[in-house]
């Protein structure tokens, strides 16, 4: 087992007890406060979803809000059939649609639209991923691409008021029922549902980084041609990494939906797409683990500075994002990572000082290593 | 320049202690140790698109609350306020709401200017049955147990509106606004009363929210000749609209806009001069003359700025204040609990600045509907004030549904 | 037929204000590779610097434009020397940077100034129409139009004409031998990002007569502007030219055949296509890379 | 037949024939080295074999099969490998990982999501060892000096095991030390591999080299032993410049 490895089922391990056992603790296990927690640990799925394709791949995405919003409002259709019973759902009157859309209907069924959630994002992404990477279009092009199609995307959801709710978007939903069980967003048992999903969704990306499929698209991010000249197909590896981080991006968007018990086109709007990219960033983009705590710190920090700073919140918020851009590039992450390294080196640099005067009284090399 | 402290902090948690390490994980009520103060939220946007209106609605709500404090409270207890900022994205209203209602405990919340927020707060309101007060004028269609509107819907902005606008200008109408359920909603009454009184629609469009370049609707609009200009464009997109409109010298004598939707603050942008000739519906304009106008009109400036205006929403937004505080004085100062508040307003009558306006059993409220004929100076001159005081049916476009004290009625 | 021509003539009108917003950008992201996302608050600025010289010191807005240059511009140079100059190397970082400074910008704005929307009153000599048959030109439009289009000769002229466009051309096609030969290509580039973002503020003093002036109006800007910018290919002034006029005249194509929206829809479909087919936009500049 | 047949090969870049009218043909097994000024076209030739470059017209047989319209990393499925004139590694992947990547006998996506990133440790090792660098494997590459990175390079083509390898300049910057050992290394692989291998240090052609083409304005200018070229008179022009 590699050290990397080691290091990350560990750090997975004590971000586990903190979320399942810790942040409870702390909040007593109110279930208000968990229910504002719930909503972070959703966003840490996406900004989650956003490491796979940015930073293992280098393929920086800013359309995830797309797909984000794509499973939220999955999720919120058949939240709002449950609502509406027999009768048309109340903004289709207000929108003089006669009857109920033909893509509506499956949306009866819990099962279809848990896989819709999933699967029609990871399809959009992938057709998307498809049409770019075939072409070798790289870098800045994948940002400006995935952007033109986010503004478009929230653009037709905005315009088919008739099918989506328009600008107010979807709202009036009834609780989810699982298997039976009546999804209570303010109780303790939502929140380890959604901690949960977080769980699994970091184990998913975990495995991803850690096989040789991660390892392939590292050494896509670096040089695309490079690995072409091995013989791997770079288009497929991306389109393939798009459609998982679609697809986790998806399930957030039905987390998010819950626990908001709304879904509106703001989920699918450049800002919040470009704030996926800064929890992202702040976290450390060459991790998962630290993509969701980047996420889960960032929104902790804007619900808490909110609180204090009414009024200077969001100018601290921007000029937070500029100082970690500029002096952490790598985030939280790259931080810790290089701070374990200087400690790593001083204690050497000590042990050696301590231990080598006894043994031998001629100053030697100490573990400067480059 | 700006009249708010830059970094005020809000309530008893002082700053050191609450960005503590403990303290910063929870969010720490901050309703904690404040005896008998009675806590109401403050949910308006101060950034973001929508500030550029609800900053005034704050401002509005919160020198209400002020001048109630300074004058003693309720029954001997003040009124304390809780700001929250939702940046005018609909997921923070939500979770603001969710801190102001079940955090802070918040017997009350007064709040936002679009549909949108509005329904993003739905559902925690309902669900903890808190009472949300809304200022703004709506499209009606609902008819929430949870929620004080305060604003007009659409039969107390257009019944008058419509046939004085055949009668003067003539029966074609152009209709252009925002791509959202407000400017449908009203375009579909309108039709039913156009129908009614002979007029006729030409052209129906929508722009995105935010738009800001009218040069083609503007050529559609020559194109067509139309008699009125219904406009239900917001914002920003109106400001933009009225603009281009004026550069584009359509004559407001022949082809006048008739807005449900411009008020003080959006005329101050566009200028005087571009706004001068056209009209708004609306139960408010900062001219009319009552005394409580006059005493609303004069605080607000010397407390904002002589540069600033009140319009038809940040006057609702101050009265729902008064009507809580009446509601209140109503109660059993240990029986305060937002159901009671809402039974207690139920049959309010108050005198707001617009004249004495009543809370309809549906939670709506009863108002004054007005034309006004914007003038270079900005202000409004009422041209037609409605007889009686109007009520409010959020149903009016829909046979057989009527919203009354227990929810919607069909049939 | 009227009908087509003022929609032409509507479609231009749109070019030549996405033309001066893109313009900086183009000058910018050519030069150094910056996606600079706080473009659209730099707009803002400009918006709101001629609406303090027009309130505090009665500038029309024709005179006020070389001070809001001035002022903007110097900005934008202290944003490039303090934070942007950092980040050359790390393009994609720049994005967020910019777009966190955009943020700094606008909140600002709204605490020193107010939320409120800002009142500029537009050149009384420029009011008025000019009718040929059925066109019918907004004359201020048309100076607009005749603005943006001397705007772009007078950045193409400094681009090439000049020491200055020499030396920034040599920073663009190899950093370190220019150094060799004594060009500062700091300097250099700070000069540059001072004047696209000078530019940007020009754009925005010169669209308040037209737009509401908020402190949010330059997110929405930034957007369209970009996508003029790699639709016209990597710095190219003739390209940013060209796909303003054609995203404007689609749009206004569109507009008029379907809705705004629709439009819009389909210009940005469109355009994703151009860019999935030509990456390198319609002028790709054959010097570099 | 040879394992490469390169016919009539043409490419132009915007008006300049890079390329123009080249054959040759390369049998398995042998090393082959092409030689020639610069500019004549050698590297292109490479980037033409791999598929970097397309060609303008011409065709080249690979085992066969025609493959001048495949991409690239089609052929490298075909089995040809490719070593550039700049070194290139992946700087941020250590040195386990670069073979990792290198190894590519299954590059199917199903295959890399089944395996853990360093599953082929056990083939690395003796490779690694081959090549001087056991010690270094979990050493990022950026880390590693000049000379260690093309041995690095020339371990992961090993490890690619492609049956055709196509090399430019491999010895650039190394010492007569590591020039010698980089020839021992190349005497070993063409038991199994074929090699075409651009090269300007003569010592070192004349140390590997089965076959020499020369090239000279695109087009091949003469083929043979080491021997033939030296005493070629048009070899002796076109370097010369009589």
């Amino acid at each position: 087992m590699t050290t990397k490895l080691f290091y990350d089922l560990f750090a997975l391990a004590v971000f586990a007890v903190v979320i399942v056992v810790g942040v409870p603790f702390l909040m007593g296990f109110d279930g208000f406060e968990l229910n504002t927690f719930a909503r972070y640990l959703a966003l840490g799925i996406v900004s989650l979803a956003l490491a796979l394709s940015w930073g293992s791949a280098g393929l920086l995405n800013l359309g995830q809000a797309a797909t984000f919003g794509m499973g939220s409002y999955a999720m919120a259709m058949h939240l709002k059939l449950k609502a509406s019973g027999d009768a048309l759902p109340d903004f289709m009157g207000w929108n003089n649609v006669p009857e109920l859309p033909l893509i509506w209907i499956p949306f009866h069924s819990l099962g279809f639209t848990l896989l819709a959630g999933l699967l029609v994002p990871a399809f959009v992404g992938g057709l998307i991923a498809m049409f770019m990477f075939r072409a070798r279009i790289a870098g800045v092009f994948v940002a400006i691409i995935t952007l033109a199609f986010l503004v478009a995307f929230q653009l037709v959801v905005i315009e088919q008021q008739g099918i989506t709710g328009g600008q107010n978007g979807l709202t009036g939903l009834a609780p989810l029922s699982l298997l039976g069980w009546s999804v209570d967003t303010y109780d303790v048992s939502f929140y380890y549902l959604v901690a949960g999903c977080l769980m699994a969704a970091i184990t998913v990306g975990l495995y991803l980084t850690h096989s040789k499929f991660g390892l392939i698209l590292r050494a896509i991010r670096e040089d695309a041609d490079r690995t072409r000249f091995f013989g791997y197909n770079v288009a497929n590896y991306q389109t393939v990494i798009f459609c998982i981080s679609a697809a986790l991006a998806g399930w957030a968007g039905m987390l998010y939906t819950l626990v908001l018990e709304f879904a509106s086109p703001t989920y699918m709007s450049v800002s919040f797409s470009l704030a996926i990219v800064i929890w992202c960033a702040v976290g450390g983009r060459d991790s998962v683990i630290a993509a969701a705590i980047g996420a889960i710190i960032v929104n902790l920090l804007e619900g808490r500075l909110s609180d204090v700073f009414v009024e200077g919140w969001n100018l601290m918020l921007g000029v937070i994002f500029v100082l970690v851009v500029m002096f952490i590039p790598r985030g939280l992450h790259g931080l810790i990572g290089d701070l374990w390294k200087a400690l790593n080196n001083q204690s050497h640099k000590q042990r050696a000082n301590e231990a080598e005067p006894k043994l031998q009284p001629q100053p030697v090399k100490s573990g400067q290593e480059k | 320049m700006k009249r708010r402290d830059f970094l005020r902090g809000v309530g008893a948690v002082g700053t050191a202690s609450a960005l503590s390490a403990p303290a910063f994980l929870t969010t720490v009520s901050r309703a904690a140790a404040q005896g008998t103060d009675i806590p109401v939220g403050l949910l308006f946007s101060l950034t973001g698109a929508v500030a550029v209106v609800e900053s005034t609605l704050h401002d509005a709500a919160l020198m209400a609350i002020e001048e109630i404090n300074a004058a003693g409270g309720v029954h001997g207890r003040q009124l304390r306020p809780i700001i929250e900022d939702p940046a005018s994205d609909p997921a923070t209203y939500a979770d603001r709401a969710r801190r102001l209602m079940i955090r802070d405990k918040c017997v009350s919340v007064f709040g936002s200017y679009t549909s949108a927020s509005r329904q993003a707060v739905l559902p925690v309101t309902e669900q903890r049955k808190n009472l949300y007060w809304y200022p703004t004028l709506y499209e009606g269609r609902e008819c929430s147990l949870n929620v004080m509107y305060g604003g007009a819907v659409p039969n107390q902005q257009q019944d008058e509106l419509i046939p004085w606008a055949i009668e003067n200008f003539g029966p074609r109408f152009y209709m252009i606004g925002n791509n959202y359920v407000y400017p449908k909603e009203e375009n579909n009454y309108c039709k039913t009363l156009l129908e009614k009184h002979g007029g006729e629609v030409v052209h129906e469009e929508y722009v995105p929210l935010g738009h800001s370049d009218f040069s083609s609707v503007i050529n559609r609009i020559r194109a067509e000749e139309p008699d009125v200009i219904f406009a239900t464009v917001v914002g920003d997109s109106d400001v933009a609209f009225a603009r281009q409109y004026h550069a584009a010298e359509l004559d407001p004598a022949k082809m006048p806009v008739i807005s449900l939707t411009r008020s003080e603050v959006e005329v101050k942008a566009i200028g005087g001069e571009a706004a001068a000739g056209h009209f708004s519906s609306a139960p408010y304009f900062m001219g009319t003359q009552t005394p409580e106008n006059e005493r609303f009109v004069e605080s607000y400036k010397s407390r904002y700025g002589a540069d600033q205006v009140t319009h038809f929403v940040s006057e609702a937004a101050y009265f729902q204040v008064y009507q809580f505080k009446a509601a209140l004085e109503k109660l059993d100062p240990a029986n305060i609990t937002p159901e009671t508040i809402r039974d207690a307003a139920v049959g309010l009558t108050l005198n707001a600045p617009q004249g004495e306006v009543l809370i309809d059993e549906n939670l709506h409220t009863h108002l004054w509907p007005k034309i006004g004929q914007w003038q270079a100076n900005g202000q409004a001159e009422v041209m037609l004030e409605s007889q009686n005081r109007v009520a409010p049916l959020p149903y009016a476009a829909y046979e057989g549904q009527r919203c009354t004290g227990e929810g919607l009625v069909q049939g | 037929m009227d009908v087509i021509l003022n929609q032409i003539f509507a479609g231009l009108s749109m070019a030549s204000i996405l033309l001066m917003i893109a313009l900086g950008l183009a000058i910018i992201y050519g030069a150094m590779g910056v996606i600079n996302l706080a473009h659209g608050e730099f707009v803002m600025l400009g918006a709101y610097a001629a609406w303090a010289l027009q309130t505090y010191a009665g500038f029309s807005i024709i005179v006020a434009l070389p001070f809001v240059f001035l002022a903007v511009a110097s900005v934008g140079w202290i944003i490039e020397r303090v934070i942007v100059q950092r980040l050359y190397h790390r393009p994609l970082d720049t994005i967020l940077a910019t777009w966190g400074i955009g943020i700094v910008l606008q909140q600002l704005v709204r605490l020193f100034v107010g939320a409120e929307s800002r009142f500029v009153k537009g050149p009384e000599i420029l009011s008025g129409n000019i009718e040929i048959g059925g066109l019918i030109m907004s004359n201020y439009r048309i100076f607009v139009i005749v603005f943006s289009l001397a705007i772009l000769a007078a950045s193409w002229a400094l681009m090439t004409r000049t020491e200055f466009g020499m030396k920034l051309r040599a920073v663009i096609q190899n950093r370190q031998i220019s150094e060799c030969y004594g060009i500062e290509a700091k300097h250099i580039y700070s000069i540059t990002f001072a004047y696209g973002a000078g530019l940007a503020g020009i754009a925005g003093a010169l669209i308040t007569p037209l737009f509401s002036t908020i402190p949010t109006m330059g997110t929405g800007l930034v957007v369209d502007a970009f996508l003029v910018v790699i639709v016209g290919g990597l710095g190219s002034l003739l390209g940013a030219a060209t796909a303003s006029v054609l995203i404007g005249e689609a749009t206004a194509l569109f507009s008029m055949l379907l809705n705004d929206t629709l439009g819009r829809i389909a210009v940005l479909a469109g355009i994703i296509v151009l860019i999935r087919f030509r990456p390198k936009g319609l002028f790709p500049s054959n010097t570099r890379r | 037949m040879a394992q490469l047949q390169v016919t009539d090969l043409h490419v132009d870049f915007g008006g300049l024939r890079a390329v123009d009218g080249l054959s040759f043909n390369v049998n398995e097994g042998e090393i082959l080295c092409l030689l020639g000024p610069n500019g004549a076209g050698k590297s292109t030739t490479l980037d033409l074999i791999c598929g970097k470059t397309q060609p303008t017209s011409g065709s080249i047989r690979f085992e066969g099969t025609d493959i001048s319209q495949l991409l690239e990393f089609r052929r490298a499925r075909l089995g040809i490998g490719r070593k550039f004139q700049v070194p290139s590694v992946y700087k941020e992947l250590t040195v386990a990982e670069n073979l990792s990547v290198a190894r590519s006998r299954s590059p199917g996506i199903w295959h890399a999501l089944t395996r853990f990133s360093l599953s082929d440790g056990r083939v690395a090792a003796p490779i690694l060892e081959r090549v001087g660098l056991e010690a270094r494997a979990s050493e990022i590459a950026g880390n590693l000096s000049h000379g260690e990175t093309q041995w690095l390079e020339i371990a992961m083509l090993i490890a690619q095991d492609s049956r055709l390898i196509l090399m430019d300049e491999p010895t650039a910057g190394m010492t007569i030390q590591e020039t010698a050992r980089t020839a021992e290394i190349f005497r070993s692989l063409s038991t199994s591999h074929t090699l075409i291998v651009v090269e300007h240090d003569m010592s070192f052609v004349r140390t590997v080299a089965d076959r020499i083409v020369v090239m000279n304005r695109g087009a091949m200018l003469a083929e043979g032993t080491i021997e033939e070229i030296e005493t070629n008179d048009d070899v002796k022009t076109a370097y010369l410049g009589h």
